[in-house]
């Protein structure tokens, strides 16, 4: 193990903090962790499961921690950088040219972490935020459950008042990591007998609790994060509760909107292991007087092309309408465009691969085939995970064109 | 003509159905998958076919003696279609693609007595043959870089041959390849043991667990009576190829509409009983446009595949035209038909432990065998002259 | 003009019924009374205005009409022909055979016609079926007013019952051919305070009532035969009232009925003046390395020519399964498919025209382009009369799917 | 780059929506149509513009003059997108296609300084050129026959051209033409007085009611230097002529937009206006998906088309991908929302007395002219390489 570098300086101005990161970072990051994340390895979800991360992985993560700069415009106390907006943008511009991975992710320091800054207490602030911070808490979300479907607020999951504490009971599904999760954030019922968007509450509970059990969930494309959590009169401090223990689905809310944003990211690539979907076509599928073998598949992947560029430009469009003050509705479009182009992208794969992605496993097939199937089969679900596609067009009828229930 | 089933189709439907329901639920699928069964097929089922009658439809009664069971009024695409539709719908993996679509049409059409004589034990379910016709990894029976060199009255047989379905548990092989050292090149099929020296099976898992294998042949001798039909050259091989995998193209077709009815049933079911935002999905009126669009895919192709059907039976001048269009549309109906299932059955519909996803992968599998609708559909322009 | 051609014998079995029909038709048949309808000429409509029908048109009515082959299987009383089955399938082939245009066309006889058979009064019938069969009035119909769209059912023009006959006001709307039409047959609410589809009756009204007009409507293909025509104050007997005065919904279903499967039969052909679809897409967008120079366009007319296919061949086995009696689900499908389908049809004709199909009028346009064109704008039509395509999913939905409201 | 408009092209089209408001309202445009106007457009109209500036927007400002109020941060296609947009959303008839982004735009890329002296007049609204590029009724600006046979000094012109948008009033017509007599054939565009002896014009009446026509030339003498820039030959004309076409394409890409746009915008009206089984349409939920859905191509459409316009204006290196990308998105747009907007007003869409039949034949003369969805396609795929 290397010798841990010198910190940078406090930063006088903004090209001295470039230098001084730049240089801190050429230090810092072990060579293993810039460039792409090769197939098999993850990014470091932080946590107390570190088996699955390289050396170099923690050492990464530590040192980026120490720095503040896994979240690095928080504020200091709560374990960010409390670096200004040009600074932060500084050192994402310095990460780029290193091709350094993110040395945390996670639903702690993506989701979770905003919203407490937000609405958590400053006890709560200060005993969380900087565990995110410095990846030594893994966090997993508690949202939908077994029959709710789209209908989250439909949830059963109790916890009850016990005076110092809440009996929660009931179970979670799609609980991605809990298996490896130290804290899970739960909607729980803590009032059967309110309107039930009102008798929600949004709890923080330690997933070491006794009563607390899960279950992975194997999808069509094979095994997957995703678990079942069981809650079995699980003892839960009240002090744990975030915010009013009936207001949990304003923050709930809060919280989806970080996921929505996060899924609507996909569909914009098209590169499919080494290389791109149209030197695929030509590979496998051939020219024929100039043009692809296949006419109707020409015209689906020109399709395609066109529509992720579409989507490309309005993702953009949406952000620089935000910079300018001038938001639409075009930032509605995005989960809905997004994953049913991620789709069909997929799909549109699964006809130049032909029969040669038909194979589950096995040596007859090439790794870039497997993936591709599997990767196939997993898209089906992203118009049904963080808001269904239904769920999508409604909320574009209703809150975009102010069409009426 | 006949849009509607006899009383003699309905009954043998019937049969049909009963017998898979009982011995090829859906679960015996899960099952052969989760254990990976060697064969990934119920041979016991195949036998249990036989006796129903199922294996002969394709081949002259003569051929396979009256030990089959083959009623008289049955035989044909009809019936063939009835047997791929239940398929279809209880997903039970069968050899009846490869071994009596494929293989046993091409011995009743091209092969000489001699060789025909393998279609007695073919109908009983004791002998499976496979047809191994795909070189690249779509669709293309003119694509052909297999040849069998003909050397004296010996034939040497080289060439690599890919998603031959069943090809790993095959007792026989029918392979299409260039005949070289004739007067002029041609197409030929040639009957193979599937164990003589030379062969190289290697079986490959299917996403939806049944198994294709890639043969590789290395040098195969073989007598020059391996061609069917003993002759030489055998100038029309290539045109009855053409055909037999437009006949299966349909009968796969007609597997596709039983997984797509399949899953409109389990679909309708699911929004029926489901509750969402306190009223059951079934009274979303998006949803049931959706179901409606659905429904009238369905029909059409029924329609569609009927007449197919009875075109081929008939022997119709256009049957190749209507074998394209069927399996055109059933293609397009399973992509149709499996999208609107994962998504209407919501999170559940996505998990393994749900059946819709082996559904969603038998239906993929269908629609890239014997070519997509990209490839039906332009065969069928190309017969539309445009 | 010929001299009229002796009766048929009465038929003594049916290939003597075949011989007499063929003889007396060749004879009465005038042969410009023969082939296809000539553009510019209509059918004949029967009624008072006869105007635009030719001295043969006339004719041929006439005679055809005598021998109650205008409606050969009505009961002879009431003006038909008083065939059993077998003959008047005999009698429709030999039409065929002399490829004879029909005699008589029309609301009348096409959906009131059957209607009145099973629900008037035999006054009603003897008074108003032979009138029909002989083509000597022409009738409408008023169903659709302003304002009600789809929802049929919300009518306003009222019917007022005044002891001895009924006062009408009102509106109807999409009343085809209401300035030629001798007699209009229309939904009127009988009962305000009843619940809609209770308080509705079914009239039949003399066009030449005071109080009745007219106006043309114009529609974005050009002329049509639609009109509006208005009630004021328009005294109708109360004998005219078909059925119970607040039967009139039930009527009009069964009537609905007929003009759904009437509307279904569109799409099927592909005939386009002269040539047929595939000879035009080759004249004018030509063959490169033998295939149609459009890919797109290639794929496009191959997917119609499937769909109507499919379209036909699934009318085909509704009439199949209805002769065996195992009706199931197929029929609902038809008028939605048949008119989607022959928008999609002209649409796909457009293309194949180009700018040539742009033309409104003027000499630089071949007739048959310009008759395409109109024929194109007037499709938009077809998915809304007769029942809307959402109406038709909704219908499928709940009656074939028996999902709930 | 740029995703939204910066102030000045806010304020521009500002302005230009309340010219086309006051002076061009659809009923203005239902005028021209019944009256059976001799011009199809208002000149007075055409030279409002030109003082607004619209008319000087593709050419040169040294050509132009200070007199047609160019705006120095104005000119280019975005600003040409704003105006063609507000045309569609009016309907208002103007040469802005015609004469603006092909006539000028020829005369500006290929012009000598003396040929492009027409551009002055052209900029004031005073001098209408049309462009004659189509001789068979598919856009494939390829297929010239015509011939500008070269005698000495003379040339002599011949041939058909069809679809001559707005050539009915053009003053000059510019007409592309395969020049015989040089070493060797090449194709050129060649400007011509529409009142030559020898050229014949027929007007031909649209559906949308606006005016093309057929230009018939039978031995039309002209001098050598009516082949644009003078040169002999001119190898790029063919180049320059694919470019200009492909940019006039994503013009009328701009207008279809404003078509879409205002289709949309009434139909959202009509929904929540009319009742039907005592609710409000905008209430039912199969609506509410289709309206989404429909608002989701829109708005996809709209940031191609600001990308697209942005990219010619950089002059980036795949400017002419997006401007088929935007004419071939367009072509489908316009597709989707004229059948949508026909069928959700019900039976008074379809009559003459509601304005959503004239957007419908608009839209339909849009897509077919400078390509429709298909040749754009066909287009961008090639530029893929597939």
């Amino acid at each position: 193990m290397s010798s841990p570098p010198t910190s940078p300086e406090p930063p006088a101005d903004l090209d001295a903090f470039r230098e001084d990161t730049r240089r801190w970072l050429a230090d810092a990051c072990p060579q293993s962790m810039r460039g792409p994340v090769p197939p098999g390895e993850g990014l470091n979800w932080g946590g107390s499961d570190q088996a699955d991360q390289s050396e170099d992985s923690r050492l990464w993560l530590t040192r980026m921690a120490e720095q503040g700069f896994t979240l690095p415009e928080w504020p200091v106390e709560y374990g960010g950088g409390g670096l200004n907006r040009a600074e932060a943008k500084i050192l994402r511009q310095e990460l780029k040219a290193l091709r350094a991975r993110p040395a945390l992710t996670g639903v702690g320091q993506l989701l979770l972490g905003p919203v407490l800054l937000e609405v958590g207490s400053e006890t709560q602030k200060l005993e969380h935020l900087p565990k995110i911070a410095r990846g030594q808490v893994r966090w997993c979300q508690g949202y939908s459950e077994p029959g709710a479907g789209s209908d989250l607020a439909s949830l059963q999951c109790r916890a009850e008042d016990q005076g110092h504490h809440y009996l929660v009971n009931g179970s979670k599904l799609w609980t991605s990591y809990a298996d490896r999760a130290d804290w899970i954030f739960c909607l729980v019922r803590t009032d059967p007998d309110a309107k039930k968007h009102d008798g929600i509450g949004f709890l923080l509970i330690d997933m070491k609790s006794p009563g607390i059990s899960t279950s992975k969930i194997r999808l069509i494309s094979g095994e997957s994060p995703f678990c079942e959590t069981f809650f079995e009169n699980v003892t839960v401090p009240k002090a744990q509760m975030l915010g009013e223990p009936t207001g949990g689905w304003g923050i709930a809310k809060k919280l989806l909107q970080y996921e929505r944003s996060a899924a609507a990211s996909l569909g914009g690539s098209s590169a499919v292991g080494g290389g791109s979907m149209l030197e695929l076509a030509k590979e496998v599928v051939g020219l024929q007087h100039g043009t692809l073998a296949d006419p109707e598949l020409r015209l689906r992947i020109a399709q395609l092309k066109m529509d992720q560029s579409a989507m490309a430009l309005s993702a953009r469009r949406v952000g620089e309408e935000k910079r300018e003050g001038t938001v639409g509705g075009t930032g509605a479009i995005l989960k809905y465009v997004g994953t049913e182009l991620n789709k069909k992208r997929y799909e549109v794969l699964m006809s130049i691969l032909g029969t040669q992605g038909l194979g589950w496993d096995g040596s007859e097939y090439k790794p870039r085939d497997l993936a591709t199937t599997r990767a196939w089969l997993r898209s089906k679900a992203n118009s049904i995970e963080g808001g269904t596609s239904e769920i999508q067009l409604n909320i574009i009828a209703k809150r975009v064109l102010g069409m009426p229930d | 003509m006949a849009l509607v089933l006899t009383e003699t189709q309905t009954e043998f439907r019937r049969s049909v159905r009963a017998l898979l329901h009982a011995n090829s639920p859906v679960s015996e699928h899960r099952r052969l998958r989760n254990e990976a069964d060697p064969d990934g097929l119920s041979r016991k089922l195949w036998r249990q076919m036989a006796t129903l009658g199922c294996l002969g439809l394709d081949t002259d009664p003569d051929d396979t003696g009256d030990s089959t069971g083959t009623e008289s009024e049955l035989g044909g695409m009809a019936e063939l279609g009835l047997v791929l539709e239940q398929c279809g719908r209880q997903l039970a993996a069968t050899p009846m693609i490869s071994c009596i679509l494929l293989s046993s049409r091409l011995l009743t059409e091209l092969g000489t007595k001699r060789q025909r004589a393998l279609l007695t034990e073919v109908a009983t379910g004791d002998l499976l043959i496979a047809t191994a016709y795909q070189e690249g990894s779509r669709h293309n029976p003119e694509h052909v870089d297999t040849v069998a060199q003909l050397l004296g009255d010996q034939l040497s047989l080289s060439g690599e041959k890919r998603f031959v379905i069943d090809g790993h548990i095959a007792d026989w092989l029918l392979v299409s390849a260039n005949i070289e050292g004739l007067s002029e090149p041609s197409l030929g099929i040639l009957l193979v043991k599937a164990d003589s020296p030379g062969v190289d099976l290697t079986r490959t898992t299917l996403i939806d667990g049944r198994n294709s294998a890639t043969v590789r042949l290395n040098d195969v001798k073989l007598p020059r009576n391996a061609v069917l039909g003993d002759v030489s050259p055998p100038p029309h091989h290539a045109t009855v190829l053409e055909e037999v995998l437009a006949r299966a193209a349909l009968a796969q077709a007609a597997e596709m509409m039983g997984i797509a009815a399949e899953l409109f049933e389990r679909t309708q079911e699911h929004l029926r009983t489901r509750e969402q935002f306190g009223q059951k999905l079934a009274s979303f009126q998006a949803l049931k446009h959706r179901m409606a669009h659905w429904y009238i895919e369905l029909e059409l192709s029924r329609s569609v595949l009927m007449d197919a059907n009875s075109g081929v039976d008939e022997g119709r001048d256009d049957w190749m035209s209507l074998a394209h269009h069927g399996k055109a549309r059933l293609g397009r109906l399973c992509s149709l038909a499996t999208a609107e299932a994962v998504q209407l059955h919501g999170g559940i519909g996505v998990t393994d432990e749900s059946d819709i996803g082996l559904f969603l992968k038998r239906a993929k599998v269908a629609e890239l065998t014997l070519g997509d609708s990209s490839f039906h559909t332009d065969a069928y322009a190309r017969r539309l002259g445009i």
